[in-house]
């Protein structure tokens, strides 16, 4: 492999240099799921478009009714349309799971950096993300939206904040790990700078693995706020979302399962997706892999 | 595994496969029938009630479960019967002709669950503390000169005014009755919960069983020594014919369900309209109304914050809404629901209509948008409150925002739990400060039934309820009411607050909806009361 | 007698590998890793497979084993017969009964190839659990015999002793007699002394020597080290890209060999003879080392302090263009002097002078200054380049830190590339496209940018196979020669060494126990460690690039 | 050994005061006023103010942080502002079934998950290891109610095998209790089994490349032995370590399905607590279940040195 130079790819500056091994194979998994994500984020960013109904409009007397072509999913409790409301939930789903994954990982991230390189305030940060860490985060979560309401960003906030740890953790280790590589060694002794050192030298190391944590956080979130939505913490029945569609129709799960199954079946199919292709993800870039397969 | 595996792929809606696959492996594997190994004792009553038991003083709550706990262990001196008539229980009465003493003499066999008999002594201190607390108790002892043991067995209250409604507002069951309790526990201070559950009632707490939210165990009391006349309402001989009752709360209606129809309980106080076929599919398993009179749903604005400080904004709102839809939505099905704008609730002695023809109509949102138009409304956004945890109360919001918002409102609904809600509706700041517009809840009709007890039909203020309307010309009435001396005059007043109340929209009462209780068939004699209480009741095998 | 020189023709053939060629699998093409090769070893003969890495000698002894990674490599013909027997025909089951009774391997790092969590005597032992039926008294009577017979001490300890809690040289030694116990045939030995300090190593080597004659063993001893061929083979294969380029008996391959490759391989084994010191200049040193120490302390909170003295009073200083070697076997405190002169890690103790400044207590700030004057070459040249970094963002880090404009640097960074004898267009390449030999260039442009006084290359040539290793020590020299450079080269190789140093400082314990010219430390050593360590030295009197003794002076 | 025991109990201590002190801002910070629950619907603000005064509610914040952590050194937990019961005895009541039901899934999810893990491993890249990491990421994408409403209506409402919900105490009735908790413990262990199964392939995975597989094949070692005595010994750190940090997940779940099937253990009682700002309650329920996250991860760092016996302190 180290004799002929091989193609360059912009992908590269941002994953480093990942080689794929010659006998790696991305299977029709990843390919599916893939597929499945596309669909769903593309169906849930334009449902505006194409939804028959207004998704919040109620309708007393067409409650809980079964499939016809007015409601092409049946309606729910309050009479509004499941199939607008599952498609319109979906954006509010994927925008809890990608702004919990995002500022997670941007905050553990920040955390994780100082925290790695330097070691005064490493005792302190450690100590404080154990303690986070040993909240049980539904708990937390659930406190957390008590004190903030159930508003979006507060069910946000909610996930984000028993994440963090996580990922400062993952951060910390790889920075304490990469610091000890020769090419940083050689960048001290080329006296360059700390935070040059930091930013460009150990930074990007850490890119892989929480993009790859980033997508188990964005599936773990949509299905927190799921739970939270069950547990009555979620978010309001104004704002539409699969959690909190289900937790609206588990009462109603054994005469009208299709409240249920439909916004747990996008979410589960969007879940599945995620996390598959966060494994796929994980085994490309996972340099222990990589060194079984060469 | 790979039977789980295989469940999991099962959808829901595939359930036939999922039975087929089930069979098989029943054809195979000794199956122990759920139900025989579980069967609850016979003299025991498992009831799943609205609500977890946390709260046991009946004084310092009005919590309906605490209320409901208060019957099994505690007694009262005088109970209602099914026409709101006051009657004997732990007490005879007689009134002097001035209507200024009260007589209350105990009956023999009184006993309370530690052994010691009930003494006047008990009573009194007993009343005392709950007049601290409940309001129309407050209004008695605004007016009491004395109230005293005059001997073991007798109560003289005294008064420095005559007030009719006194027996009334005794014998009532909502929301606080005056529980008799041992006078050691009575003298608790009034803000302080009581720690000793000693009780005199027909069935005693089981206190190392007390699980708080739970479950609760109450035993029959075997000293208990009933009336002799027949149960009537509240009124009438309380004799238990169970061993053992136990309250568990199961927080998933769906859940309750299921276990009432496989037999894991016995009874189910609040049954969900919408899931009343399944239960009606059991042959095993009767449904029906408890309480002809049911539950008051209706909505309150604040008094003191525009927009509705003005009174054309709020008649605006009262146009805007319309009772079908909330009931529909909360309730569902119409036979368990009636649209009503009376505020002392239909069914009750002082019903009446007036002014509510487009609640209980289809609203009217041109007059509304006129009204708005004429009061001037800015587009203040009105701060609504939803409580996201209480079953009952989570569709009466989401409706009326929209009816609102139809009308030309600017609705800001803000969801929270209830624990949030009451509290912050205890706030009289600024809405945009923490404060609200407008917000739900429900009440018992017989909590409502009357302008003493009604805790909305009251315009002192800051001292009124939450919303703190004052309206000297409704308290002029409310005095009117209370100087009344015959039904028929209470009547006409009732009708005349009545209008007042709609006129400048004291609150708006949204419809009246019946509880449904459940309970296996093997479950007879269930009194229709609006306490469910378990004297009478029998299980048979 | 310099070689062993024994003739095993008359013996009966122990293996006998036939056209065997294995292929990559599951991959998107095949690729071909052995092509056809053909091996005999006789009983009692030690056949060495000798080549550079990526030349198949390792997965030949996989094959052999039967043990090459299943779903990337399989046999695609060929025979491997142990005493008649093809190996290849055998299922699983009695593949598995031939392993450790009939065929033994032993591997190159003994800390990894034993089973950290099981005391090394049940690792033993469970070669008998899984081909005999013996009691347990019996078995432990054979461990303890084994145990003995390869020489470790105080054996009852160490049978119940953890992999951790042995020397490299003891986890050997339980690699061989677990090896050896059941008196296989054939033991394998894949570069079983690579990762061994050169003392222990020649203690190894003697072993299996040793063995081998009591138990008339046939050995195929993987290697790439020539020292080592010359110190036991009876036949030597060389291999190359898959494929036997030549075999002969040792002497005659090392004397006569026939074939180009063999004779390249050969000629760049680094003689042990030191070369001549070159002229000192009377100035001042680039580099003055004065009482150099480094303590480091283990304080616990419950536990009393214990220090560890990894370097301890270290004196040394290096003229320009002269180049100064530290040698010494692993934990001598070589690479701590090297790091705590490069500031990676504070000195307790002592100077550091660069040209006239003491850098041995600057502050991070003031230290900035003196970076450039030093600069370092590392052993790995997979992990001293930033994968993510383009060749020309490596090069120039230092010199923009330096304030250098991005476009001045750039084009010093091309000159720097035709230096080292690489194409300026590689600088818009990442390093995972070159190989370790041209990483190595790479790191050795990016050290010399800086233009330094000094440059420390701490073990930089240790991972090169001798071919590359030639190239890259020619390159230094040639560089040293233009720029003027001081060196301090950190090996643990003594023929290195003497290929490149004008003097030698032989450590061992964190000190310094002999330091003078490389001619003298090397052909006429003063300490009994200096000299333990050159006659550990395999193939110590063979002249391998001149095919012939070397010339006693 | 005992002091590195000592050490890590006293590493504690900072991590539980911080969670003390995070926990009891957290709530005083949040809205919501114990005394207008405990007081119900037609209290007055009159009303509201004296009862909150009796719940010393009205104290100053740090006054009452001291107040508490007080109690907490005498072992005091506080009473329950709501139901007026100590702490402890809520505590008491509650902990048992989820203690009981944690522990059965735990037990049940490390034997069906590591076994699946292993296999996985062995047979990596076929059928059967598709099959096991599907499952596993089957597990973690479902609601953990859906899958418990699920097991109900297949399990209890169409063939009726189990109770639909409930709890027994084993002490009363052994049988009651395993048919009561058969469904729980599934629907929690769906989630605890895929994450054990992934890490324990991961970890296996990792292992069978080392050397010391290969040298153990090399010494003809039957299969079954190279995977479990060498290798699963070697993988058993990270698993162990994934069970311990798994158990946070395991709280969470255990809120969800006591409520899906009705147990009364210590997540509904946390979780109505929070409802209903309890504070006593829910400040000691956060502390208690922090302290066994903290306990089980303190037990697991020190059962690595029974795996691995490199790890020493």
């Amino acid at each position: 492999m180290a004799g002929q130079p091989q193609p360059t790819s912009a992908m590269q500056v941002v994953l480093g240099a990942i080689q794929l091994p010659a006998s790696f194979r991305l299977g029709v998994g990843p390919i599916i799921a893939a597929v499945v994500l596309v669909l769903i984020v593309l169906a849930t960013a334009t449902a505006y478009l194409y939804v028959p109904h207004d998704p919040m409009n109620m309708n007393a007397l067409q409650r809980l009714k079964g499939p016809s072509e007015t409601f092409w999913l049946g309606t729910d409790p309050y009479g509004r349309d499941l199939f607008s409301r599952v498609m319109i939930g979906g954006q509010v789903s994927l925008l809890i799971g990608i702004g919990a994954a995002i500022v997670s990982v941007f905050i553990g991230l920040v955390i994780g950096l100082v925290s790695g390189f330097f070691r005064t305030a490493d005792a302190i940060i450690m100590r404080i993300m154990d303690a986070l860490m040993a909240i049980p985060s539904i708990l937390l979560a659930i406190a957390l939206v008590a004190l903030n309401g159930p508003s979006i960003w507060s069910v946000i906030f909610a996930i984000t904040i028993p994440e963090i740890p996580r990922v400062v953790r993952l951060v910390r280790s790889v920075v304490l790990s990469a610091r000890e590589e020769p090419y940083v060694e050689a960048a001290i002794a080329l006296g360059s700078s700390m935070s040059k050192i930091l930013w460009q030298h150990l930074m990007p190391n850490t890119l892989a693995p929480i993009i790859v944590q980033g997508t188990y956080i964005c599936a773990s979130a949509i299905l927190t706020e799921a739970i939270l939505s069950f547990l009555g913490a979620g978010v309001s029945t104004e704002i539409p979302t699969w959690g909190n569609i289900m937790a609206e129709g588990r009462m109603f799960f054994q005469i009208k399962p299709e409240l249920i199954f439909w916004p747990g079946l996008m979410l589960s199919l969007c879940i599945l997706s995620i996390n598959l292709l966060g494994d796929t993800a994980r085994d490309m870039l996972d340099p222990r892999l990589k060194k079984r397969e060469a | 595994m790979t039977l789980m595996s295989h469940d999991f792929s099962t959808s829901i809606l595939a359930r036939g496969r999922s039975i087929a696959a089930a069979a098989m492996l029943a054809a195979s594997t000794a199956i122990i029938p759920a139900g025989a190994a579980l069967a609850q004792d016979g003299e025991t009553i498992t009831a799943v009630m609205h609500s977890g038991l946390r709260v046991l003083d009946p004084i310092i709550t009005t919590a309906h479960i605490t209320r409901n706990h208060g019957y099994m262990i505690y007694d009262v001196l005088v109970a209602q019967d099914k026409d709101f008539t006051p009657q004997p229980q732990m007490a005879e009465f007689a009134v002097s002709d001035d209507g200024l003493t009260y007589t209350f003499t105990l009956r023999d066999g009184l006993k309370f669950h530690d052994g010691e008999p009930v003494t006047a002594a008990d009573a009194v201190a007993s009343l005392k503390r709950w007049g601290e607390r409940d309001s129309g108790g407050q209004l008695i002892f605004d007016i009491t000169a004395s109230l005293e043991a005059t001997d073991d067995k007798t109560v003289t209250w005294t008064l420095s005014e005559p007030f009719g409604p006194l027996l009334d507002i005794v014998s009532k069951q909502s929301a606080v009755p005056p529980f008799i309790m041992p006078a050691r526990v009575a003298e608790t201070s009034a803000d302080e919960a009581i720690t000793d559950y000693t009780g005199s009632g027909p069935f005693v707490f089981v206190e190392e069983e007390f699980e708080p939210g739970v479950s609760v165990t109450y035993a029959k009391f075997e000293d208990y020594v009933p009336r002799e006349e027949p149960v009537d309402w509240m009124a009438g001989g309380k004799v238990v014919n169970v061993d053992t009752v136990k309250w568990v709360a199961m927080p998933d209606a769906q859940t309750a369900i299921n276990a009432l129809v496989s037999g894991e309980i016995d009874y189910l106080e609040q049954t969900p309209i919408d899931l009343l076929p399944i239960l009606e599919a059991s042959p095993d398993v009767v449904v029906e109304v408890r309480d002809p009179l049911g539950y008051q749903t209706m909505g309150r604005m604040n008094f003191k914050h525009p927009p509705f400080d003005d009174v054309k904004i709020r008649q605006a709102a009262l146009m805007a809404m319309s009772q079908e839809p909330v009931l529909a939505t909360l309730i569902g099905n119409p036979e368990y629901y009636q649209m009503c704008g009376a505020v002392f609730g239909c069914g009750t002695p002082l019903e009446s209509a007036t002014g509510t023809e487009s609640l209980t109509g289809a609203g009217d949102a041109a007059a509304a948008k006129a009204l708005l138009e004429e009061a001037g409304y800015d587009g203040t956004p009105i701060v609504l409150m939803q409580p996201t945890d209480v079953v009952t109360l989570t569709a009466q919001p989401v409706v009326a925002a929209q009816q609102l918002r139809e009308a030309g409102f600017n609705v800001d609904m803000q969801a929270m739990d209830w624990q949030t809600l009451v509290t912050r509706r205890a706030s009289q700041s600024a809405p945009s400060e923490g404060g609200w517009n407008i917000f739900f809840t429900n009440w018992m009709v017989p909590e409502i039934s009357s302008p003493l007890i009604n805790p909305m039909v009251n315009g002192r203020g800051d001292d009124a309820w939450f919303g703190w309307p004052e309206d000297p010309a409704l308290e002029e009435l409310r005095a009117e009411f209370i100087a009344a001396t015959s039904a028929e005059a209470q009547k006409e007043i009732a009708e005349r607050i009545q209008a007042h109340v709609i006129d400048v929209v004291n609150y708006v009462p949204l419809g009246q909806y019946l509880p449904v209780q459940s309970r296996r068939t093997n479950i007879v004699n269930m009194i229709p009361a609006p306490v469910p209480v378990f004297w009478e009741v029998d299980k048979t095998e | 007698m310099i070689f062993r020189n024994r003739d095993f023709s008359d013996r009966p053939i122990a293996l006998e590998i036939k056209g065997l060629s294995v292929t990559t699998v599951g991959g998107r093409t095949e690729t071909q890793i052995l092509s056809s090769i053909d091996v005999t070893i006789r009983d009692g003969e030690t056949v060495c497979l000798v080549g550079e890495s990526g030349s198949g000698k390792s997965v030949t002894s996989l094959a052999v084993m039967g043990l090459l990674p299943k779903g990337s490599l399989a046999v695609t013909g060929g025979r491997i017969e142990l005493e008649g027997q093809n190996l290849l025909d055998l299922d699983a089951g009695a593949m598995r009964e031939m392993r450790a009774r009939r065929i033994s391997m032993i591997f190159q790092e003994p800390m990894t190839a034993l089973n950290p969590v099981m005391t090394v005597g049940a690792q033993i032992e469970e070669v008998l659990d899984s081909h005999t039926r013996l009691g347990a008294g019996e078995k432990r009577r054979r461990v303890i015999d084994i145990m003995e017979q390869v020489h470790l001490p105080d054996v009852e300890r160490i049978y119940g002793s953890y992999p951790h809690q042995l020397s490299g040289g003891q986890r050997q030694r339980i690699m061989i007699a677990m090896a050896l116990i059941l008196e296989p045939k054939l033991l394998i030995a894949d570069e079983p002394t690579t990762a061994l300090d050169v003392t222990t190593q020649n203690q190894v080597l003697k072993l299996i020597a040793e063995l081998q004659e009591r138990h008339g063993t046939a050995v195929l001893f993987i290697t790439h080290d020539m020292g080592v061929v010359a110190e036991i083979a009876d036949t030597v294969y060389v291999m190359r890209h898959g494929e036997i380029v030549e075999h002969a008996p040792v002497e005659t391959l090392l004397r006569s060999p026939r074939e180009v490759y063999t004779r390249e391989l050969l000629a760049a084994v680094p003689s042990l003879i030191p070369r001549a010191a070159r002229a000192a200049h009377d100035d001042a040193p680039a580099l003055d080392v004065k009482g150099l120490t480094k303590i480091y302390d283990t304080r616990g909170v419950f536990k009393k302090g214990r220090q560890t003295r990894a370097a301890e009073n270290v004196d040394f200083a290096i003229g320009r263009g002269r180049t100064l070697g530290i040698v010494g076997e692993s934990g001598s405190g070589k690479s701590t002097v090297a790091r705590c002169i490069m500031r990676l890690i504070d000195p307790t103790d002592g100077e550091i002078r660069v040209g006239q400044a003491d850098i041995a207590k600057l502050g991070r700030a003031a230290l900035q200054p003196h970076r450039k004057h030093i600069q370092i070459v590392f052993q790995d040249p997979f992990r001293s380049l930033n994968p993510r970094w383009t060749i020309g963002d490596s090069l120039i880090e230092g010199l923009l830190n330096f304030g250098q404009s991005r476009d001045e640097a750039l084009k010093h960074a091309g000159e720097l590339m035709e230096l080292v004898g690489l194409p300026r267009d590689a600088l818009k390449r990442y390093p995972h496209q070159f190989s370790g030999g041209q990483r190595q260039r790479i790191a050795i442009a990016r050290a010399i940018a800086m233009r330094p006084d000094i440059l420390v290359a701490d073990e930089a040539v240790s991972a090169l196979d001798v071919s590359v290793q030639a190239q890259v020590l020619k390159l230094l020299d040639d560089l040293q020669e233009k720029l003027g450079i001081a060196i301090l080269f950190i090996t643990h190789d003594l023929r290195v060494a003497a290929q490149i140093c004008d003097e030698v400082v032989v450590m061992q314990h964190g000190r310094i126990v002999e330091h003078d010219t490389a001619e003298n430390v090397l052909g006429r050593p003063a300490h009994d460690y200096t000299r333990a360590l050159i006659e550990a030295a395999p193939g110590r009197s063979w002249d391998f690039a001149n095919f012939r003794e070397l010339a006693t002076n | 050994m005992l002091g590195y025991i000592i050490r890590r109990i006293l590493a504690v201590i900072p991590v539980m005061a911080i969670v003390a002190i995070f926990v009891f801002l957290l709530l005083r910070l949040t809205p919501g006023d114990p005394a207008a629950i405990i007081a119900g619907d037609s209290a007055t603000p009159a009303q509201l103010d004296r009862i909150r005064e009796s719940l010393g509610l009205s104290e100053p914040l740090h006054v009452q942080l001291v107040t508490w952590i007080g109690q907490l050194f005498r072992g005091d937990l506080g009473t329950s502002i709501i139901s007026n019961q100590p702490v402890t005895r809520l505590i008491g009541q509650r902990i048992w079934p989820t203690l009981q039901i944690g522990t059965l899934t735990i037990i049940l999810s490390v034997l069906i998950a590591v076994p699946l893990g292993v296999l996985a491993a062995w047979r990596h890249r076929t059928w059967v290891d598709y099959a096991v990491m599907t499952f596993s990421v089957l597990g973690f994408s479902i609601p953990v109610f859906v899958i418990g409403y699920i097991f109900i209506k297949i399990f209890a409402i169409d063939l009726r095998w189990l109770p639909v919900q409930g709890y027994s105490a084993p002490s009363e009735n052994l049988q009651a209790f395993f048919l009561r908790a058969i469904l729980p413990c599934l629907t929690l262990a769906t989630i605890y089994v895929a994450l054990i199964a992934r890490m324990t392939r991961a970890s296996m995975l990792e292992v069978l490349g080392e050397d010391y597989v290969r040298t153990a094949r090399a010494k003809g070692v039957k299969e079954r032995i190279v995977l479990f005595r060498h290798a699963l010994r070697n993988a058993a750190v990270p698993i162990m370590t994934i069970i311990g940090t798994g158990f946070a997940l395991l709280i969470s779940g255990v809120v969800v399905t006591e409520s899906v099937f009705n147990i009364p253990g210590i997540g509904r009682l946390t979780v109505d607590a929070i409802l209903a700002r309890d504070y006593p309650v829910i400040q000691a329920m956060i502390l208690l279940t922090s302290a066994i996250y903290v306990f089980v991860n303190l037990l697991i760092d020190i059962s690595y040195t029974f795996f691995d016996p490199r790890i020493r302190y």
